[in-house]
């Protein structure tokens, strides 16, 4: 039988792995969004694992939501990233500081 | 360990493994791809929780979908991969230090002795009519068709969104628009404009267009 | 109708002293001078109805008040009179002297030129006097402490105005500024006295004060936890040093020689009449509680006899001839405090009474000098005067022979008084007090003669000669005329009353076995002529006209003998030049020390450690983490990420711990 | 399936409001070229329309309808109400600067709108998804408004790092609500209130569950230590839709923090208020400080308005009914003051000058005595200096700090209320101490604008003086 | 008995609202903004008049109360009224404000309205700290001045007057938040912010001992004492002179005010556990800012300090009651330190608003308050000379005039409290004598000292009329104190009663 803290943990793990590739991959913000849709991931796991483990369904419909908000999400997100290498020819993080203070 | 376990734990390794390989990886596309293993790991594990439609649409919307665009992004863009894996582990043993800790205090809580089995327990199998999709397909429109809406205007606004920053009005006569309010106003008589010229008497005839198309 | 009378009194110089200052340029220098000329005169007039009223007629006391001034917790304080024979005696002195004053005042102040036409410093003048003879008769006449104090301090304001009357000298607005402090020392005294007055007696009024003395003299208070102290003479000490400011005593006396800087009638009129005999008068208006404390009778005593002494002995050497008279004012008043502490109080005030007039006498013969002499003062560039001046001359001769106490001019008796009552006194320092004014009488006739030879007789100066001396207009000539009269002639009617305690009666309170001066009445009193003739065997006679017959030796017969004696004693002249260095210690500990401190606290304590350190280092520290905090904000992403990452982990540790 | 069709009359504002929004950004395609105007009155009347149906159908009852997803009370009323009126002001003070800064204006306005019916969602959000869908129709608006000014590097910057950082703190959010559902079954506020009141979920767990919730509505509001976006993205915006973040979002944030913590969450007190407490002195400080050191006029506001967070914070840790009463008014002062201190910028701004230095500000009282004697009061409203309304906001969270036992807090609140006035009165200074750097005249170049600013800088000394409907408002409503 | 109009509504909001109508209707128009100005606080004084004939003298109620709801909720109230303590302040600030107006007729030359304007606003808006009963109110107008203040400091001031307003205000406000909270606290105990109410309400030590300790802040800093003065002497030098007027005149009162209105009444426990500290330093300010004044080569400064060491005596003699009734077991006394105490700052505002124009007066003709740029002065301004010494007499506390009163009853009162606090208390005598006079002497006595000063016009119509008034003020209050003191009693000994009755 698998325990539901086995999918909290997975779910932890996933946390803690976007977490760490937010500090590795400080520069690059594609895959600094990445790591969010992996950190969105974990959330989703957690909540379909409570919906398992309540034997109710709202979780997922959460889940549902949440899969629908992200992909939006996404799709600004990428737009926004767009728009930035159109201005300065670059996506790295280093270059983008010039507010500060 | 049961089969089950085993599955569960080869999928969650394979999903942490690949996870793991997302954020280290150099190439913004291997690391996408990466993701994608992620993913459809993951889906395999919330099928394994009898939510099977999420799990399909986990690979249907995200792989199919998002990923893809995330990827069409990264090449689309060009991308100088070198510097932006420079200091790369510089931040690594500070974060590392601090993903693990929060990982432990995750561990205080979501371990085995709050959410163990014993505490816990597990769910009876759902019988095999059951429709995973018809449980949340009949409260998605009944009790929360107000979310549902929303969502749809979520879409709506991202839409909207996405087009006002990704679209680029070049300077004037580059580029021809179409101005779908002027076309629609657009009378036949516009369309022709009659220009009267004088006949002029004394120079040698010339065969002259009274019309001009427009 | 004598409140009426003593109203006007009172007032009709403060009317006088507002027409002629505030109105100066409009009703002109005749119209100053009438105007307070006139003020004056019904104070005088009054003051002489007043005087017979009272100390002729014995009329009862008259305690009223004019208005009250606040009341607080229950204690009124109140503007009043106390008139009993004290007081009617000190106006008619005052109202007199100033009297005598505003009309010289008219001859003198003609001839200065420091100032243009247009600045009426003439009516200032007449104003000020004016204002300065109502300040010291609201004084005499008040029937309570806090009265005393307004008088007290107000002759204290017109004396800083007159002496820095010539605004434009540094030395006379330096000489005011020093005289106002040093008064000021007296009077942080004074009000210490008054509050001890009000913390005991809690009342301001002479005559409840008076009716409580009796149950609160053995009032024992902790100053310094441990030692006690008698209430009464901790409140007597603290009222004398009061007196100390204003009559002059050393240490508090070095205002009085600088204070000469004022033209010659005010020094006439602060020092001779009126001001500085303040304090004396106003430990004889409170003779019954000074007779309940031997302690302060003695300091009193000693602190009398060491002013009259060595300030007599500065007397010798001065050059100026204000200063030698300023000088024998201060010795003088030595004597009266002296006699204050020897519980002779008559004979005090009879020593004030006469000298009011022969030492006005005096300065205003001083005056005469200085006007015939261009305002020279000098009196080495003087000499043989006596042909040029003889009013003047006679009318200094007669002050001196007054001052030094020649057997039947007034200060003979009042100075005899003294001295007798000295000698009977048993008073812990009398004996030592005795020994000193007895020394200061030989002084006195030396340093006196010393300046009438050098200016009236011997040969006449460079200056003397080149210049054409005149005797002074009728104006400063009347005056002198008019108190060489009294100088001469009071002391014979009043010495009787006066020793055997009739003339004050109650007005002066002496325990019987203090009275030294009925003592001595009963003891040694054969009629006033009896004493006159059997005088010149005494020792203070022959003291004064050995002083004489030195001066007259030093300075008519052997003019180098002084210069050798110079040189022979070359410390001691040092001394005396540097008048004890009181003015040095001043200088150095309280003006310059007090200077330094302040320095010292603004530089290093307000500046550095109260507003740069405090205030300003908060302000840094606030801008300087603001900066560091400002930089903390990268501009880079992920640096704001980190930063949320972190906070979150601190939370979940703080919430999980 | 015994299904009630739920009442749509609650909602009727709502609905109202995404009719009509759609229907002008359909509109907006086809009369833009001609009436370019037409969108902005559009979108305005659009306010006016849905104002007038909230006061219509106003009333004190609690309706819940969508099956316990939505809810309207008069807290939600108040709390829309004022969200229009200062999204009303707002988009007045922003046309003039896009119309000055030839800006499209369409995609804004209907951007803006959109957020609005975002904030609405949000105010009257009754369970996690809606209060998640509200807050991402608001986020999705306001990212995309941010950096709508495409060729404005600055712009497009701080729009990337809002979207980033917003995710990662909506991931969190979202984190927070994953635990609270696993922890009590349920994600309705008012069911998930009793259960937890019930004592059957587990403390740890729904303890660990509220600290990710805190962290989502801490950045929302821009509390440090998540507050690193703000000045960034204040500064970077175009001004007008700064003015736009820094107003009426933050009335709606305010009204998740109530929903969450204190209708769905008041059981666990002891864990939030702690966690509270620390952002309010934190965001209390820091925005004190730090703002001293600032040159630019929209990144000190926006430390400003860090501050102001932490002490709107102030009346949330109370955890008392009055305390959420102060911050709601907090929120609404806020709010307000907020259209006018960057409604000045705005207004004064134009082509080539974005007059969002301090030094821009320098003597202008010489230049314009009733434009600096506006902006003073803006000031010192903002710095709580009596008699203006800003004072009232400070006061009553204090106040309610106090009564709620933290007399310690409330001290340093106004410890923090003294620097934070140093650096207010550095404006103050400028326009009435300081010489002109500025050549020419400085003028609002609308007349409409003029009186618009003058009639909110005048509103806040007006409320200042008779504060009393206002707060009555803010006490009765919760 | 009581007027039928709202008098002192009147008193608050007529300058105010005149101080507007200044600033629109003078914008263009100097003389109209100058005429109106005077008009209105002219009117303000004649109207504050009825407070004096009016007065019931018998009681210590608050007389000529006003009180209305103004934020229910709270209970925070619109309440006015006047008694013994605050009448005499009122007067004062209404008094002032007409010399003030007139002081600046011909001086200022820069946005005449403005000036005019914050003045009269100010005016308003101090006579509604006198008055207000209600604590909020009271804050709100305690703070709400700093804002005219700040804007007069930094704007017509001198060269530093940017740090020295901007010192003032970040002080004076650091100060009074305390205050503030405490207010709060007190509500949070009661459920009212009238400030009668937090009188009579019950507080257990260790609160009154942080509330009085957020008083002091707050009053010690507004009045200033030892050691949070540093913001007095730069934002008097920096400030032009009707500033440095209203701010040694009224505003330093406000902190005396607040002592008596608040410390001693509401936290009377905790004065008397701590008053050894406001008497200490009060007496660090007496003696020790004294001797810190001597040396100041700035005239304005030296006055500013002076303005220091004396409201010493008013902290001072405030305090002194507890001492007393230890010492004597008696309040016999006490009433003459407390009243001591308010007399000294009626008696400060005219002389230090005197000195102050005095030091205008001399600014306006050369430009420099620097003691060493004058001398002389006497031969070329007589009659000013005159006003100035008699001013400087005052100031050092000659009898006869008012500078006496205050500093005689608080001196024979410290004495009663305890021997050495009489001792050190009376050094005042000397050592304000001496930093008086010496500079009198150095600037207006002697020979003329340079050309400036030989170019020096006596005193114009205006500024003689202004002088003339403060003399007869000074002089009127000095002979004949009793009136003043008559309006006090019944309120003091309700002051003295409510400050020894424990609330514990």
């Amino acid at each position: 039988m698998i325990a539901l803290s086995d999918y909290l943990l997975f779910g932890a793990v996933l946390f803690m792995i976007s977490m760490a590739g937010i500090f590795l991959n400080r520069k690059n913000v594609i895959v600094l969004l990445m790591s969010i849709e992996l950190l969105l991931l974990a959330v989703n796991t957690n909540l379909v694992a409570f919906s398992h483990y309540l034997n109710d369904v709202t979780g997922q419909i959460f889940v549902f939501f949440i899969l629908t908000v992200a992909a939006a999400e996404a799709a600004i997100g990428l737009a926004i990233i767009v728009l930035v290498f159109r201005n300065r020819k670059s996506i790295n993080v280093d270059d983008l500081g010039s507010l500060k203070g | 360990m049961s089969f089950e376990q085993f599955i569960f734990y080869l999928l969650a390794a394979i999903a942490s493994l690949s996870g793991l390989l997302m954020i280290t990886v150099k190439n913004p596309v291997k690391a996408a791809l990466w993701l994608v293993l992620a993913f459809i790991s993951t889906a395999g594990l919330w099928i394994m929780a009898q939510a099977e439609f999420l799990g399909l649409v986990l690979i249907l919307v995200y792989v199919g979908a998002v990923m893809v665009l995330f990827l069409f992004v990264v090449m689309m863009l060009d991308i100088n991969m070198a510097i932006l894996k420079e200091g790369f582990t510089r931040y690594l043993p500070i974060g590392a230090l601090a993903a693990i800790a929060i990982f432990a205090l995750m561990y205080l809580v979501l371990g085995p002795n709050h959410f163990g089995l014993d505490k816990v327990a597990a769910p009876v199998s759902q019988a095999a009519d059951y429709s995973n999709t018809k449980a949340i397909a009949i409260p998605l429109y009944t009790e929360h068709v107000y979310a549902f809406i929303l969502a749809a205007v979520l879409l709506l606004v991202g839409i909207v969104a996405a087009i006002a920053l990704t679209l680029r009005r070049r300077p004037n006569g580059t580029v021809l628009y179409q101005d779908i309010d002027k076309q629609n106003r657009t009378l036949a008589k516009d369309r022709f404009v009659m220009v009267k010229m004088d006949a002029v008497v004394e120079k040698p005839p010339v065969i002259t267009e009274g019309e001009e198309k427009k | 109708m004598l409140h009426e009378i003593l109203t006007a009194i009172l007032l009709a110089p403060l009317v006088g002293a507002m027409i002629a200052g505030l109105f100066g340029r409009q009703v002109g220098r005749a119209g100053a001078h009438f105007s307070t000329i006139a003020g004056v005169a019904v104070s005088t007039v009054l003051s002489i109805y007043v005087f017979w009223l009272f100390v002729v007629q014995g009329h009862a006391d008259y305690n009223a008040a004019l208005y009250t001034w606040m009341v607080v917790d229950g204690v009124k304080f109140e503007i009043g009179f106390l008139i009993d024979k004290l007081s009617a005696t000190m106006m008619l002195v005052v109202t007199f002297v100033s009297l005598m004053v505003h009309i010289y005042t008219i001859g003198y102040m003609d001839h200065d030129e420091d100032y243009d036409h247009h600045n009426p410093y003439y009516q200032r003048f007449f104003s000020y006097i004016s204002l300065f003879t109502f300040s010291m008769l609201s004084l005499v006449m008040a029937n309570n402490f806090l009265q005393l104090f307004f008088g007290w301090e107000a002759v204290g304001l017109v004396s800083y105005l007159l002496i820095g009357f010539y605004m434009k000298r540094e030395s006379a607005i330096q000489a005011n500024l020093k005289a106002f402090l040093v008064n000021r020392v007296g009077d942080f005294g004074f009000i210490l006295g008054i509050a001890v007055v009000y913390v005991y007696f809690n009342t301001m009024d002479y005559k409840e004060f008076f009716n409580q003395l009796a149950t609160q003299k053995d009032v024992m208070i902790e100053i310094i936890p441990g030692v006690e102290w008698s209430m009464i003479t901790l409140m007597l000490i603290l009222l004398f040093i009061g007196a100390m400011g204003k009559s002059a005593q050393m240490p508090l006396h070095v205002w009085l020689p600088e204070s000469m800087e004022g033209p010659t009638p005010i020094s006439a009129l602060i020092h001779a009449a009126t001001m500085v005999t303040a304090g004396i008068f106003m430990v004889a208006r409170l003779s019954p509680a000074y007779e309940l404390s031997e302690v302060a009778l003695s300091v009193v005593l000693i602190v009398g006899a060491l002013t009259a002494f060595m300030m007599g002995l500065l007397g010798l050497i001065q050059q100026d001839i204000k200063r030698v008279v300023a000088y024998s004012t201060l010795s003088q008043l030595g004597y009266m405090t002296a006699a204050l502490g020897a519980s002779a109080y008559a004979g005090a005030m009879f020593h004030v009474l006469t000298h009011a007039f022969f030492k006005a006498l005096l300065f205003l013969a001083a005056g005469s000098v200085i006007i015939a002499m261009h305002h020279i003062q000098d009196i080495r560039q003087m000499g043989g005067l006596k042909k040029h001046m003889p009013i003047t001359y006679w009318a200094m001769l007669i002050g001196s022979l007054a001052l030094i106490g020649f057997p039947g001019f007034s200060g003979f008796f009042s100075k005899d008084s003294i001295l007798l009552s000295l000698d009977a006194s048993e008073r812990f320092g009398s004996s030592f007090a005795y020994v000193l004014l007895m020394a200061g009488v030989f002084i006195t006739a030396f340093y006196s003669f010393r300046m009438f030879f050098l200016v009236f007789h011997g040969e006449e100066s460079q200056y003397v000669k080149t210049h054409s001396i005149k005797e002074s207009p009728w104006v400063v000539t009347v005056p002198l005329i008019l108190l060489a009269i009294p100088s001469v002639l009071m002391g014979i009617p009043l010495f009787e009353p006066m020793l055997n305690g009739e003339y004050f009666a109650n007005a002066i309170v002496i325990k019987p076995e203090n009275d030294t001066m009925l003592w001595v009445y009963n003891n040694y009193f054969q009629g006033t002529f009896h004493l006159i003739w059997t005088s010149f065997a005494t020792l203070p006679v022959i003291l004064a006209l050995s002083g004489v017959g030195l001066a007259w030796l030093m300075y008519l017969k052997q003019p180098n003998l002084p210069g050798k004696m110079r040189q022979m004693c070359p410390r001691g002249y040092a001394v005396l030049d540097n008048a004890y260095g009181f003015d040095r210690l001043n200088e150095i500990v309280f003006v310059n020390g007090t200077r330094k401190l302040g320095d010292f606290f603004t530089k290093w304590v307000d500046v550095k450690l109260i507003d740069t350190g405090m205030v300003t280092n908060t302000f840094m520290a606030i801008a300087h983490s603001a900066n560091g905090l400002r930089r903390a904000q990268t501009g880079f992403m992920y640096h704001y990420a980190f930063v949320m990452i972190f906070g979150l982990l601190g939370m979940l540790i703080w919430v999980l711990w | 399936m015994n299904f009630v069709i739920p009442s749509f009359a609650p909602a009727i504002p709502e609905i109202v409001l995404l009719v009509l929004a759609s229907l002008i950004l359909v509109a907006d395609t086809f009369w833009s070229k001609r009436y370019p105007n037409a969108t902005y009155y559009a979108i305005q009347a659009t306010l006016i329309i849905v104002a007038y149906l909230i006061l219509s159908s106003f009333s004190t009852e609690r309706i819940f309808t969508f099956n316990d997803s939505f809810v309207r009370d008069t807290f939600a009323d108040v709390l829309k109400l004022f969200t229009l009126a200062v999204s009303f002001g707002v988009f007045l003070f922003a046309r003039e600067y896009l119309l000055q800064h030839k800006f499209v204006s369409g995609e804004f306005f209907v951007l803006g709108l959109f957020g609005v019916l975002g904030m609405f969602v949000m105010i009257s959000a009754s369970n996690f998804i809606t209060l998640y869908l509200g807050l991402e129709i608001m986020s999705l608006a306001m990212y995309a408004m941010i950096a709508l000014r495409k060729d404005d590097a600055q712009a497009v910057e701080a729009g990337m790092k809002y979207f980033v950082l917003g995710a990662l703190a909506t991931g969190m959010l979202l984190y927070g609500f994953s635990m609270l559902y696993g922890a009590t079954g349920t994600i309705t506020f008012s069911t998930m209130q009793s259960v937890i009141a019930s004592g059957q979920a587990d403390g740890i767990v729904l303890a660990f569950g509220v600290v990710f919730v805190v962290i989502g509505l801490a950045f929302k509001m821009g509390a440090v230590p998540f507050h690193m976006w703000m000045p960034d993205v204040y500064h970077g915006a175009p001004t007008a839709v700064t003015l736009y973040l820094g107003t009426a979002p933050k009335i709606a944030g305010f009204a998740i923090i109530y929903r969450l913590l204190y209708e769905a969450m008041p059981g666990l007190v002891a864990d939030w208020q702690q966690l509270v407490i620390m952002l309010s002195i934190l965001s209390m400080v820091i925005g004190a400080v730090v703002a001293i050191a600032q040159d630019n006029l929209k990144r000190m506001l926006a430390y400003s308005g860090i501050g102001h967070i932490g002490f709107l914070l102030l009346g949330v840790l109370a955890a008392t009914e009055d305390g959420f009463s102060a911050a709601m008014f907090y929120v609404i002062v806020y709010a307000i003051t907020g259209v006018a201190g960057f409604g000045i910028i705005v207004a004064l701004s134009r082509k080539g000058m974005e007059f969002d230095r301090v030094a821009d500000f320098k003597g202008l009282n010489q230049k314009n005595p009733w434009l600096a004697l506006m902006m003073l009061i803006i000031m010192f409203s903002m710095a709580g200096i009596p008699p203006f309304i800003g004072f009232w906001a400070k006061i009553l969270v204090i106040e309610e700090v106090v009564a709620a036992g933290f007399t310690w807090i409330a001290v340093i609140a106004v410890i923090t209320a003294v620097v934070s006035a140093f650096y207010y009165l550095r404006v103050v200074k400028a326009m009435y101490f300081d010489q002109s750097e500025i050549a020419g005249p400085v003028e609002i170049v609308s007349p409409q604008l003029h009186w618009a600013l003058s009639f909110v800088a005048i509103l806040l000394l007006a409320l200042g003086i008779m504060p009393s409907s206002l707060i009555n408002l803010a006490y009765l409503s919760i | 008995m009581l007027t039928s109009y709202p008098i002192l509504s009147t008193l608050i909001w007529l300058p105010i609202l005149g101080g507007l109508l200044v600033l629109f209707a003078g914008r263009n128009n100097e003389s109209v903004a100058k005429w109106l100005s005077l008009i209105v606080a002219g009117l303000t004084f004649i109207l504050s008049i009825p407070l004096i004939t009016q007065f019931n003298y018998s009681t210590a109620q608050m007389q000529f109360v006003e009180q209305m709801a103004w934020i229910p909720m709270f209970n925070v109230q619109y309440f006015l009224g006047v008694d013994g303590l605050s009448m005499p302040l009122v007067l004062l600030t209404t008094f002032t404000q007409v010399l003030v107006i007139a002081s600046a007729w011909d001086v200022i030359k820069e946005r005449v309205e403005q000036y005019m304007g914050a003045f009269l606003i100010m005016g308003g808006i101090m006579v509604g700290v006198f008055t207000a009963l209600d604590s909020i109110l009271f804050y709100i107008f305690w703070e709400a001045l700093l804002i005219p203040m700040f804007i007069v400091i930094g704007k017509w001031g001198g060269p530093r007057r940017v740090y020295a307003t901007m010192k003032f205000f970040l002080y004076t406000f650091f100060g009074s938040v305390f205050m503030l909270v405490s207010f709060l606290y007190m509500y949070w105990q009661i459920g009212s912010f009238s400030i009668l109410d937090f009188q009579n309400m019950p507080l257990s030590m260790n609160a009154q001992i942080l509330i009085f300790i957020a008083f002091l802040l707050a009053f010690a800093v507004k009045i200033p004492m030892f050691p949070v003065h540093t913001w007095l002497p730069d934002a008097h030098v920096e400030a032009p002179t009707a500033g440095s007027v209203v701010l040694a005149a009224i505003m330093l009162k406000m902190g005396g005010y607040g002592f008596v209105r608040f410390s001693l009444p509401v936290t009377p426990d905790a004065s008397m556990e701590l008053d050894w500290l406001v008497i200490a330093l009060s007496l660090i300010a007496i003696v020790y800012i004294g001797v810190v004044a001597l040396v100041q080569s700035d005239m304005k400064k030296l006055v500013a300090y002076s303005s220091i060491s004396h409201m010493g005596f008013v902290t001072l003699g405030m305090f002194l009651v507890y001492d007393i009734m230890q010492n004597h077991g008696t309040l016999a006394g006490a009433a003459m330190g407390m009243e001591g105490a308010m007399v000294q700052m009626v008696s400060h505002g005219f002389i230090s608003g005197a000195m102050f124009l005095a030091i205008g007066v001399l600014y306006d003709r050369m430009h420099t308050r620097e003691i060493t740029a004058y001398g002389g002065v006497v031969n070329k301004m007589p009659w000013f000379v005159m006003f100035a010494v008699l001013f400087a007499m005052a100031n050092s506390g000659l009898p006869g005039t008012s500078g006496f009163v205050g500093e005689f009853m608080v001196i024979i009162a410290s004495f009663k409290a305890n021997i050495w606090y009489g001792v050190l208390a009376a050094l005042t005598l000397i050592i304000g004598a001496a930093y008086t006079l010496w500079m009198v002497k150095r600037v207006f006595f002697g020979a003329v000292t340079n050309e400036k000063v030989e170019q020096l016009q006596d005193l114009n119509k205006r500024e003689f009329a202004i002088m003339a008034t403060l003399a007869i003020a000074v002089i009127a209050l000095g002979v004949f104190p009793g009136p003043l003191m008559e309006v006090m009693h019944t309120s003091v000994e309700n002051l003295l009663v409510q400050a020894t009755t424990s609330k514990l």
